[in-house]
């Protein structure tokens, strides 16, 4: 489970910090009290930032950098595209092995897989993806608004 | 005494069918074979189940949820695949609808009590209705009864014919505007009835009322689809259908599962917890507080999957070719008196009887003497009693291991009884 | 690693009953020999309790009361003599002062929703307060805040001071004339600290407020005499003291069994039962209705009888030796610190921690895949966690088979814990 | 259970019916639905007669039979010593064998020694006995008022 990939970003976190955004949300797993703040930027159709800041375990940590690393500078259909990949691979309980395009879609997110068996870990790994989706949302409406 | 047996359609192989259950092996008075027909009150239990729980208990055995550790992972995956699997038998459009309660009592009263505490539309108080049977369980009495005290609610209720069944020619003046819920059994544990659900639906559909079906007579012995019987809940009990005690279901409706308030109050049920307030977790885990029957939803998931497996309908056969056999038989008997339906149409496998003034106690005492155990007294169900006018009854019911040959050592004994007494 | 340990008087013979509890063999993670630190969640069960549920469906089930075959016979006397078995095993005055319940969380319930429906002098209502902790577990907060909601009652509460005991410099502010009743933890089930119940009793008494015992934490662990206690209600629960899931246990003294209303309705909790209204059986039957877990009394008889055997005192001593081991080994961990009590006086056998920065979900995985099991999160005791400014710990908790060894497992692989995410 | 002195009573029930009484009760057995209404007249110390009409099975009512053939005619306080016998006797669970003391206070009673091993019938067996014991307190009250 502990890839050392998912332990770089543990320790090494990336964009971490809240800073200016369209939209904010806090997100809760009320269950183990992971949470997380998490700012969305957008500029036109592109994903511009995500900052973020909370509390939780390495997974929620580290999962919240790769997120970071991943979707910032893509623009919004394709960020969505590996949100939905990353979920698929969370839901899968262990059970998917990702093809050649779902490695290529997620990166560093793939050291992920092995969570998948947790089912009490599954909820750590998407608390940001979550927040990102609903703040991307939030984001857009302004926007349009 | 032997009797030329009729050949009956439908029967299953109770000869591999009964190896499963060790208890039926059991001598009882000095060798006598037990020929258990209490099954009514409860069913015995198979092989498959007996082992899961050992199993459970010796490989897995930790507190669901929440847990990080494989036992907790392996408990957690047991226990909510057994709601999937319960989820399934009873056809549930979605797992979360499926509640583990310690009996189908507690699931009853579990539905009383969400309606006494809801808001509106649900709220029942004392400008509403309440409406059941008098063929109800006591357990399908007593909470309505406590409710309508504790609301100022009024309890009315379908009387019943004189041939056992429920007595709906005045439905419209029994289910009003003002019903708020209408509970009723679906198979009667005393009389054997199975009850026309479609009518009362429809009449409690068309005043807004909710409708709460009491299946503990019917989930051990028929396809039960709660999707087709269109109720708002369904209540059934693990130990009467091959699973272990202390664990019972309600069924409900998702909406109704989300509006309505909780009921016991403690760890599980919640989302988060403050010394000020608190909020309360999704259905199904909002009604259930505490650390469920863990052990006991492995089993009767194991029971979920021992049924399947020989099928609902070939129970349900088997057991109508052995209640009408049983019925043939009885009947022959100078001094029976049924009380319930005397054809096999409708109905399901307990039959009630009087035989002639004597007891019910001695019937069954004597009837045990012989190895043969049959329940004897008001079976829950005293307003029956009343209603026909007698202390209690000797009650015979079958199961999916009960044989022609069962049915005859009854009838046999029957005869010794009214020989003995005579 | 290795570490001289010293010499702990007190400890029980651990080969030998760790014999008994088959789960204790299991290997996981590919070879990794279990080491069970999670006995505050759920114990482990014995092969004598998995036995006794085994056999008693083998051959004696059937449902309990009213029957006259021998099963009905058998089973009602295996019934019965649980109770006895429990009710000496808290040394109750009475065997009818003990009401079985699904779990620990239904027996608090039961004790709020009986004051909640009580006439005076008992009835709890808006001009009365309700008297819990800071420490109780959800199961002890959540019925009481439903409670005060649904009557307009005060709760209040005890805080915490900082080493994890109660705080009770304010006693008489927080129970007072109006304080009804006061319910609170003998054994804190994430701080590990053991109450002063004499305290609060005597100021209870002196307000003439009932006062309910959660001995959860208790029962399992030592010596458990209600009369002692002097309290009114103590509840405790089957499946943290070897007995099967599925059972719980409130004891209550007779005269308020007998005053107070019942909760649950249904079969067997009756006297007689018209349409138009019912009486109820004496106390423990009045508060159990429906099918009891008949199956989970006879296994929770044979857990006090295993129990009983080894000998309460020497339990307690034996976790009061491995408790003072491990808090002196976790203590020489960097990083580390409890949260409750630092030494072994008037404490439990369960240990929270928190471990640096690292959250408790890291270490409780990393852990597990070194074959130890503890628990992390808020161990349903959320607002301890709140108190302490903590989202969740790390707990290790003993039992009778805990061994100084596992405790050495669990040290080392804290430290490995430590290097894993330094 | 069914010994023959039992089935006797039960076919040839001794002093049925109801006669005069200095006082009557009317006792159930709720689980059963076993009743018995019985009435006492005393002479003097003397129990004069037990009349009683009731439902219930073979062993209540053989009980009853039993409890008028024996206590008729006997002084309360004997009648009394007979009914604790027999109290005790149906409480024994079966553990008991009457020595010759009790046989000879129990005559005919001490056919129902079997039914004390089953729990379920004891009630039926003691319910005209309690019944007795009630009437006979009443009937003394009266006389003493
Ligand atoms: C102190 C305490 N009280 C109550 C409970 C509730 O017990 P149960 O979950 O068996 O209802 C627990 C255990 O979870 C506990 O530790
Ligand atoms: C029709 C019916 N309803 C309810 C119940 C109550 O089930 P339980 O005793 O398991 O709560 C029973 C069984 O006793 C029953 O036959």
């Amino acid at each position: 489970m502990y890839q050392d990939v998912i332990l770089d970003h543990y320790k090494h976190p990336h964009g971490r910090g809240l800073r200016d955004g369209d939209a904010e949300v806090h997100h809760v797993n009320p269950t183990c009290g992971d949470e997380i703040t998490l700012r969305v930027r957008l500029d036109g159709d592109t994903v511009a930032d995500v900052s973020y800041e909370g509390q939780g375990c390495s997974i929620s940590q580290a999962s919240a950098s790769v997120l970071n690393e991943l979707l910032v500078g893509k623009d919004i259909a394709e960020a969505s595209r590996v949100q939905e990949a990353f979920l698929e691979l969370m839901q899968s309980k262990g059970q998917l092995t990702p093809d050649d395009a779902m490695e290529e879609l997620l990166e560093d997110a793939v050291a992920f897989a092995g969570v998948s068996k947790y089912p009490a870990r599954v909820k750590c790994a998407l608390l940001s993806w979550m927040a990102w989706k609903d703040a991307t949302g939030q984001a857009r409406e302004e926007k349009t608004a | 005494m032997t009797h030329p047996r009729p050949v009956l359609p439908g029967l299953l192989d109770t000869e591999a069918v009964r190896k499963d259950f060790p208890v039926l092996d059991r001598e009882i008075h000095d060798g006598k074979r037990l020929v258990y027909l209490d099954n009514a009150a409860t069913s015995q239990k198979p092989r498959q189940v007996i082992d899961a729980l050992s199993g459970y208990y010796e490989r897995h055995n930790a507190n669901v949820h929440r847990g990080v550790h494989v036992l907790a992972e392996e408990a957690t995956a047991l226990y909510e695949g057994a709601r999937d699997k319960v989820a399934a038998f009873v056809n549930a459009p979605s797992r979360n609808e499926v509640i583990f309660t310690k009996n189908a009592s507690e699931s009853l009263n579990l539905v009383a009590n969400m309606l006494g505490w809801a808001d509106e539309p649900y709220k029942v108080d004392e400008r509403t209705e309440i409406v059941i049977t008098e063929m109800e369980h006591h357990s399908n009495i007593v909470p309505w009864q406590l409710l309508a005290q504790r609301t100022g609610a009024k309890l009315k209720w379908f009387g019943l014919t004189d041939e056992g069944r429920l007595d709906l020619s005045a439905i419209d003046e029994v289910i009003t505007e003002r019903t708020k819920i209408v509970s009723f059994t679906l198979v009667s544990n005393i009389l054997g009835t199975h009850n026309p659900v479609e009518a009362i639906v429809r009449r409690a559909q068309e005043v807004g009322a909710l409708v709460c079906i009491d299946a503990s007579q019917a989930a051990p012995h028929m396809t039960l689809d709660v999707q087709a019987l269109q109720a708002d809940f369904v209540a059934f009990t693990g130990h009467k259908m091959c699973g272990p005690t202390g664990i019972g279901v309600l069924w409900g409706r998702q909406e109704l599962l989300e509006d309505l308030p909780p009921f016991l109050g403690g760890g599980e049920m919640i989302e988060t917890v403050s010394m000020h307030s608190s909020t309360y977790a999704p259905a199904p885990h909002k009604f259930e507080a505490g650390t469920p029957p863990v052990a006991q939803a492995v089993g009767l998931g194991a029971a979920v999957d021992y049924l399947s497996a020989i099928g609902m309908d070939a129970i349900a056969a088997h057991e109508h070719a052995i209640t009408g056999y049983a019925l043939e038989r009885l009947s022959a008997i100078p001094g029976l008196r049924f009380i319930g339906p005397e054809s096999v149409e409708d109905r399901g496998a307990a039959i009630s009887f009087a035989l002639g003034d004597i007891h019910p106690h001695d019937v069954g005492q004597v009837l045990d003497e012989l190895g043969i155990a049959v329940r004897v007294g008001h079976h829950c169900a005293r307003p029956v009693c009343l209603r026909y006018g007698i202390p209690a009854t000797t009650r015979a019911s079958f199961y999916l291991y009960s044989t022609p040959a069962e049915v005859d050592a009854l009838a046999d004994g029957l005869e010794h009884v009214r020989n003995f007494f005579g």
